[in-house]
């Protein structure tokens, strides 16, 4: 079974040698003439301000990250579940059936106190 | 499983599933703000906590396992488990006045406060490391939010994010331990643990490093020295209640955990940590009781002292056996009480934005407001151990303990460091009683927080004066608990 | 077939060099990352375990720990969030009002 | 010895794989303009080629030797490699993509994938994820506003509907009791998923669109208010690669949406290869995003969040509730 | 005798005092309540003593009431012809505290009255108890209110002072605890003070816990190395705290050796006899010079305590009937005499506001009674013939002589310093020309104040003319001790 999963890993070198070919034949034949004016970042041509990667964003994308991960977890728990619902029965419908009604609870709370709202 | 056996799981964990399903309900009261808000929300986790306390003692009557041996009602996990209503309760009582004076008032505040409460439970009842691992996390992460609760509060800010840090680094050995002891045992259900590690040598490496890590990642969560230094720290800058919660409910549970592995499932790794364990126990004491003596502000004060208590303690575990986990158990039970007692005290003299938690605070005390400066002077004397306190009877019983096992040396560096201990107890007690205050404390003891300090107070000189109650409960948990 | 061993040197590895970053870093995120490696060690050492013993819980236990450890940096998040708000600084040597 | 000796196969079609999906985006791109043109009544690119034909070669020339330029204030290490970070998880993900039940070749038994893993679909979903930080690495190293900008609102966008996705398509596993792909083609033998999971697939289609960030939820680059998005910074061949990653999920969603509620090879017409029948399907898709694109108006931010939480979200967990409990 | 729980009356009545104190309105209501409860354990303590019987060593007014079974601990009390003079000894000074801080304390008068009913409570149940732990939580618990009475009314230095006192005595008192963990576990199995003194121990765990115990009660008495708590506490205290402390809390480590020390660990004691004996020697001369060069009379009284507590340890451990005898007698004398001579030092400042020697003189002539009543004690303190301190003194230095020269030679040296530094204040201050700090105005002694002087004069001349009821009372008990410390002589 393992052996199922070495073509992932041949994929991926596969892949970057592919990138690192055509950047390096692009590197060949495209031109190189960097100046001050050119490489400054892209700002509709005005004079930028501050570090752009500061930490300065909207809490919600945080929010969004936080709800991400809790779901994202809640995944991991379906998948191996749903595989083996036939097995399981009722007993495992229920308990699944418990954990989605507690995360539904969270989730209604985050819901209801306006974490999804992106205008405020 | 068939549906008797699901049936009788469900309802062995009851109390569980009742501080939960009172936390969901609390969370979606939480969300229709109204004046009178925090009162009920209070109130309905006092109500629920009251209902857990009935079911698990009635669960006592029939000591079972659940969930295929994962999950244990027995004498003692159903003490520890009335410790923590008792600590969450306390707790609940002193917190509405804080979060009034600091601005904080918000439901979720009772949430968290019983999904720790939860979660503590778990790690009482777990028999299975994984659910124990499961409950602690609960626990920490529901307190984590706890500590960071005063949101505009830089202190409080600081104090979570370094207790989220060290907390999970402390998991993480944690984890390490269960997954080195998973791979020499194939299992974690303590029991088969157990006996598949009394077929391992006491001397394979790979065993002593799982127990290194089990244990320091355990003692982290006690806040045993040389792995204290996130304590003071988050002890000063969490808001007081909670503050009190960690160092009572927190340090319970914990405990409790360390008693379940360390003196019954798998006490077979006793040649593994004593040496150790000695160490870090004396130099818990020494460290937290000479810390203390410098402080300035009281929770920080309070959270060396917590420090030493916890060497108390580990001597106790050390002691071993029924009269060791009795004494233990005693120990924490007077700890908790005299604890949130003195935070009772703290949080009525709190004044908003973390002001009034210095030290200097409580000079004029005894002026300005004798009863309760009668109070806290009981409260100090209990944690240094005076009679006629229960402190004193907490400590006598860990020395008997101790001496009862032949530990002499021990027993002596204990009370020597107690001794020392006291200094800074009485340094407060110097402050109320002799030093004059131009600003005298002004406050008025609601309620809530009244009823607290009654229950704290009489359960201090109760357990002072009339032990013997308290004691027997205690021995005869720490009995079913090595049964 | 890799021998038991190797996982869990290439584990304890991980775990030394995770806890090192814990406490030696000083961007409050790098120290969130050097925690989740320390994580992920274990769930290296339980998959090679119950792979070794033939038995699911190992995988299970694994998991569980990555759903706790997710759980705990999404309130490591929040509270660094709070904490941005107040004081914007992700160094924790700047994390100085608690003294000690 | 023999384990190399299999391995064989397993390098010949992904020789194929490789090839086939570096040189898919020419047609496609050339589709897709050809697609909007004729939509908006206009001709399209004519002038290279038969009808623009060879108007794809000609751009990927000019891409390779256009200058690439590195913005001063980037993090270059970072910079670099992005584009190849977001390039690999599509690649990656046809790895377990079936075409079709094995076939009889040279007198062994080649199934028609490179590796059919027995977690395909957890696989497929977990390697998609990584394309994010691909988008995080761009906008991070950019260290430009608009970069830093979009990047952040392409993120937030694919993981909030990443989780729909990944709800909708539990009541297909549930259904075929395996995360393998091909087994969850034959568990439609005679119906397709489409039929007993409708609103899985709306969750999933509707979610796979916004993964893709195209119209209607490519917020991120909207060109009008925030430059290019994550690639702003981006010239010459890194932003093609970029470009090629794109056009590789598009793909690989089309795929997806046939082998899980299509029903895959199944069900074709007997005169047709079950592989061709897969791919005409697949094109069909693929077809159906580009006329999307340009039939349907963009949302606003707000909009596109509140679609993915508070009704993809909802919906999905309840086709799980509902889908259980009916299979039960 | 009745069946009346007499001790547990004796000891809760003060109790019952100190807390339905602090629920009084009044300054003046709490004095003469104090007055009143105090007046009334004297009484009782006396009832107790009148029928006292005179002629068993044993226990009497006995009680006992389980109370913390679990641990073997229990509510056990009774008196024996030694500790009953210290029970009266205790409450007699108790309501002369009361008399004798009646102005001069004004601040917080309900406080200090709590504290010295509750000092009272503790005290005596201290020299009633028969359980170890019983006497050692009312031992331990007596420190609190001490610790308050010094630290709140004290002097200028109060705060040091009382810290001091606190952390000596609790450092000291810790290993007593270990101590007798040792002794419960050490083949005991209880903490019955008379059950354990039946118990052979071996002879090294006699040795650890002679050293345990010997940190406690030396801090206490306080012998020579660990003195130092004492004059500070001393001088800071008020009066009251003074006369408590000098009259029943010094007692208390002589007394722990007595009931524990000797009867329970013989080997130990004869075999740590020399060791004592010199350390005796060293605090009676050692204390008495120093106090020889004090010019603060309270210091002065201080060091003279350290050099008297000197003989009575030296008394003790002379193993000899005269000696032992000698040191009980000396032990009660001291109380009376070292309060009585606090009493009047706290006279003296309430009306000057100092202590220095120096700057008194010729007091007997301003004011007759104070001056005669003062060197009354003071020569008894000196041990002057016909005063109580003599007999005692003289008995000890007897035996003393009889163990070894050195220790009598020191013993005498010590007495001779004594009456020199309580002659130099009896002449400075009495004698000479009259003259007091800043000149103020002094008055003579009031009503209260000879209120409180007379039963305590009447104790120094009674002892000293006609000691033999003290002495009948006494020696059943004592001799039961030498029985104990010789059990040898007795199993033929």
């Amino acid at each position: 079974m393992p052996i199922d999963f070495l073509p992932v890993f041949l994929m991926v070198a596969v892949v970057i040698a592919l990138s690192a070919f055509i950047l390096t034949l692009s590197r060949l034949i495209r031109p190189h003439n960097p100046y001050p004016e050119k490489n400054r970042p892209y700002e509709c041509g005005v004079d930028h301000v501050g570090e752009a990667s500061a930490g300065m964003f909207k809490v919600q994308y945080f929010v969004i990250a936080i709800l991400f991960v809790v779901f994202d977890v809640e995944t991991m728990f379906l998948f191996p579940w749903a595989v083996v619902l036939k097995d399981m029965g009722l007993f495992g419908y229920v308990e699944m059936f418990v954990f989605i009604v507690l995360l539904l609870v969270g989730f209604a709370y985050a819901w209801i106190k306006g974490a999804l709202e992106w205008v405020s | 499983m068939d549906l008797t056996q699901i049936t009788s799981s469900v309802l062995a964990s009851g109390p569980e599933i009742i501080i939960i399903l009172g936390a969901c309900v609390a969370l979606m009261l939480s969300l229709v703000p109204r004046p009178g808000q925090g009162a009920l929300l209070a109130g309905l986790s006092l109500v629920m906590i009251a209902l857990a306390a009935a079911m698990s003692l009635t669960l006592a009557q029939n000591p079972q396992t659940a969930y295929g041996g994962m999950f244990v009602n027995d004498g003692f996990s159903t003490f520890f488990k009335m410790l923590l209503y008792l600590g969450t309760a306390l707790t609940i009582l002193i917190s509405d006045r804080y979060l009034g004076t600091e601005d904080a008032a918000k439901g979720e505040y009772y949430v968290l406060l019983l999904f720790a409460l939860s979660g503590a439970m778990i790690m009482v009842s777990g028999k299975d490391l994984l659910i124990i691992y499961v409950g602690l996390e609960l626990q920490a992460l529901s307190i984590y939010v706890l500590v960071g609760f005063l949101t505009t509060n830089t202190r409080s800010n600081e104090a979570a994010l370094k207790y989220v840090i060290l907390g999970a680094f402390s998991s993480g050995l944690l984890l390490f331990g269960l997954s080195l002891l998973y791979g020499l045992t194939g299992t974690t259900q303590l029991e088969a643990m157990g006996e598949a590690l009394d077929s391992v040598e006491t001397s394979s490496p790979l065993l002593a490093l799982a127990t290194v890590f089990l244990i320091v990642g355990l003692l982290f969560k006690v806040g045993a020295v040389p792995f204290h230094m996130w304590v003071p720290d988050i002890y000063e800058g969490a808001p007081s209640p909670v503050t009190g919660f960690m160092s009572t409910v927190g340090k319970v549970a914990a405990v409790a955990v360390i008693l379940r592995l360390l003196i019954q499932d798998l006490a077979m790794l006793d040649p593994i940590w004593r040496g150790s364990v000695e160490a870090v126990a004396v130099l818990t004491l020494a460290a937290g009781s000479f810390a203390a003596l410098v402080q300035t502000n009281i929770k920080r004060m309070l959270a060396y002292s917590s420090i030493a208590h916890g060497g108390f303690l580990l001597l106790g575990l050390l002691a071993g056996g029924s009269e060791g986990l009795a004494s233990v158990m005693l120990y924490l039970l007077i700890f908790t009480v005299t604890n949130l007692g003195l935070f009772a005290v703290i949080v009525l003299l709190n004044r908003g934005a973390g002001q009034g938690e210095n030290i200097q605070d409580f000079s004029g005390l005894a002026k300005s407001q004798p009863g309760v400066a009668l109070m806290a002077l009981v409260f100090l004397l209990s944690l240094a151990g005076i009679p006629p306190t229960g402190g004193f009877f907490a400590k006598f019983y860990v020395l008997v303990a101790l001496v009862d096992a032949g530990f002499v040396l021990l027993a002596v560096f204990a009370v020597l460091l107690s001794a020392i201990a006291a200094w800074f107890y009485l340094r407060v007690i110097m402050l109320m009683y002799m030093e004059q205050n131009d600003q005298p404390a002004v406050f008025q003891v609601s309620p809530a927080i009244g009823w607290a300090l009654i229950v704290t107070f009489t359960g201090t000189v109760l357990t002072g004066v009339l032990p013997a109650w308290f004691l027997g409960v205690s021995k005869a948990a720490a009995t079913a608990g090595l049964g | 077939m890799i021998p038991t061993a190797w996982y869990l040197i290439l584990a304890a590895t991980l775990f030394v060099i995770g806890g090192a970053g814990v406490l030696l870093r000083r961007n409050v995120l790098i120290v969130l990352m050097s925690l989740e490696l320390m994580l992920n060690s274990v769930t290296i050492n339980l998959l090679a375990f119950g792979h070794v013993l033939q038995d699911l819980r190992g995988q299970i236990i694994a998991i569980f720990v990555i759903a706790i450890t997710a759980a705990e940096v999404a309130v490591a998040l929040g509270i660094l969030v709070a904490l941005l708000r107040n004081k914007n600084t992700l160094e924790v040597d700047e994390l100085t009002v608690l003294k000690g | 010895m023999e384990n190399v000796l299999s391995l064989v196969p397993v390098l010949i079609k992904m020789a194929i794989v490789v090839g086939v999906l570096l040189l898919l985006p020419l047609p496609l791109t050339w589709l897709e303009r050809k697609i909007a043109a004729h939509i908006q009544q206009r001709p399209g690119p004519m002038r290279v080629g038969w009808h623009g034909l060879l108007q794809p070669l000609a751009d990927a020339i000019k891409l390779l030797t256009k200058e690439d330029h590195i913005p001063a204030e980037a993090d270059r290490m970072l910079f670099s490699i992005a584009p190849v970070v977001a390039l690999v998880p599509p690649f990656l993900v046809f790895v377990a993509i079936p075409i079709g039940d094995p076939i009889q070749m040279f007198g062994t038994e080649i199934a028609l994938s490179i590796s059919d893993l027995n977690v395909g679909l957890l696989f497929i979903l977990a390697v998609s994820g990584i394309g994010v930080f691909g988008t995080i690495l761009a906008g991070w190293a950019s260290n430009s506003k608009y970069a830093v900008l979009g990047s952040l609102r392409s993120i937030a966008q694919m993981i909030s509907y990443e989780i729909p996705m990944g709800f909708s398509v539990i009541g297909v596993v549930m259904l075929a009791g395996s995360m393998q792909l091909s087994q969850i083609v034959s568990s439609q033998q005679g119906l397709w998923n489409v039929v007993v999971q409708p609103i899985g697939f709306f969750v999933f289609f509707v979610s796979g669109l916004a993964e893709a960030q195209r119209i209607p939820f490519d917020l991120p680059e909207a060109e009008g208010d925030l430059g290019a998005g994550y690639h702003t910074e981006y010239s010459g061949i890194r932003f093609s690669l970029f470009m090629l990653a794109e056009y590789l999920v598009v793909v690989v969603l089309a795929f997806l949406n046939v082998l899980l509620f299509f029903g895959g090879w199944l069900g074709g017409p007997a005169f047709l290869p079950a592989t061709i029948w897969l791919l005409l399907k697949v094109g069909f898709f693929i077809w159906v995003f580009m006329w999307l694109r340009f039939t349907f108006p963009r949302y606003r931010y707000d909009q596109l969040m509140a679609i993915g939480w508070k009704l993809l979200l909802p919906l999905s967990l309840l086709n799980i509730l509902v889908s259980g409990f009916v299979m039960l | 005798m009745t069946d009346l729980p007499v001790l547990s009356i004796l000891i809760l009545l003060p109790a019952v005092g100190a807390v339905l104190t602090p629920f009084l309105r009044k300054d003046p209501i709490v004095r003469w309540f104090s007055l009143l409860v105090l007046f009334a354990d004297f009484l009782l303590a006396l009832w107790v003593l009148l029928n006292f019987d005179p002629n068993t060593a044993a226990m009497q007014f006995g009680e006992h009431r389980v109370w913390v079974p679990n641990l073997g601990i229990s509510y056990r009390l009774g008196i024996d012809g030694i500790s009953v003079w210290f029970v009266v000894l205790t409450s007699l000074l108790g309501w002369i505290c009361v008399l004798a801080s009646w102005w001069s304390i004004s601040i917080r008068v309900k406080e200090f009255m709590t504290c010295l009913l509750a000092m009272q409570s503790l005290m005596i149940g201290v020299f009633c108890a028969l359980d170890m732990i019983l006497f050692y939580i009312l031992w331990e618990a007596m420190l609190v209110p001490m610790y308050l009475i010094i630290g709140i009314w004290g002097g200028a230095n109060r705060v040091y002072a009382a810290f001091k006192f606190f952390l000596y005595t609790l450092a000291g008192s810790l290993l007593f605890l270990i101590g007798i963990l040792l002794l419960y576990f050490g083949g005991g199995q209880t903490f019955d003070v008379l059950a354990l003194m039946e118990v052979q121990y071996p002879f090294p765990l006699q040795i650890w816990v002679f050293l345990a115990f010997l940190v406690a009660f030396a801090v206490k008495i306080p012998m020579v190395p660990v003195h130092t708590w004492l004059p500070d506490a001393h001088v800071q205290a008020p009066t009251a705290g003074s006369i408590i402390l000098a009259g029943v809390l010094l007692k208390m480590g002589a007394y722990g050796f007595l009931r524990f020390s000797l009867p329970m660990l013989p080997d130990a004691s004869q075999y740590f006899a020399p060791m004592m004996i010199a350390l005796s020697a060293v605090a009676i001369v050692y204390g008495g010079f120093l106090a020889l060069a004090q010019s603060d009379i309270k210091k002065l009284i201080a060091y003279s305590s350290v050099s008297h507590m000197g003989f009575i340890t030296l008394g003790l451990f002379t193993f000899d009937a005269k000696g032992m005898s000698g040191a009980v007698i000396q032990m009660f004398n001291h109380g009376i005499t070292t309060g009585a001579l606090f009493l009047f030092v706290g006279i003296i400042y309430e009306r000057t506001h100092s202590r220095d020697i120096a700057a008194y003189g010729g007091l007997i002539k301003v004011v007759p009674l104070f001056g005669i009543l003062f060197a009354a004690f003071l020569l008894s303190s000196m041990a002057l013939p016909g005063l109580n301190g003599f007999i005692g003194e003289l008995l000890v230095l007897a035996a003393a002589f009889g163990v070894s020269g050195w220790a009598g030679a020191a013993g005498a040296l010590g007495a001779l310093v004594g009456a020199a530094y309580l002659l130099g204040v009896y002449r400075q201050m009495l004698l000479g020309e009259v003259k007091t700090p800043g000149d103020v105005f002094v008055w003579d002694l009031g009503r209260r104040e000879l209120a409180c002087a007379a039963p305590l004069l009447l104790f120094v001349v009674w002892f000293g003319l006609y000691p033999k009821p003290f002495l009948t009372i006494l020696q059943p008990s004592l001799d039961h001790l030498m029985t104990q410390l010789n059990p040898t002589a007795v199993t033929p």
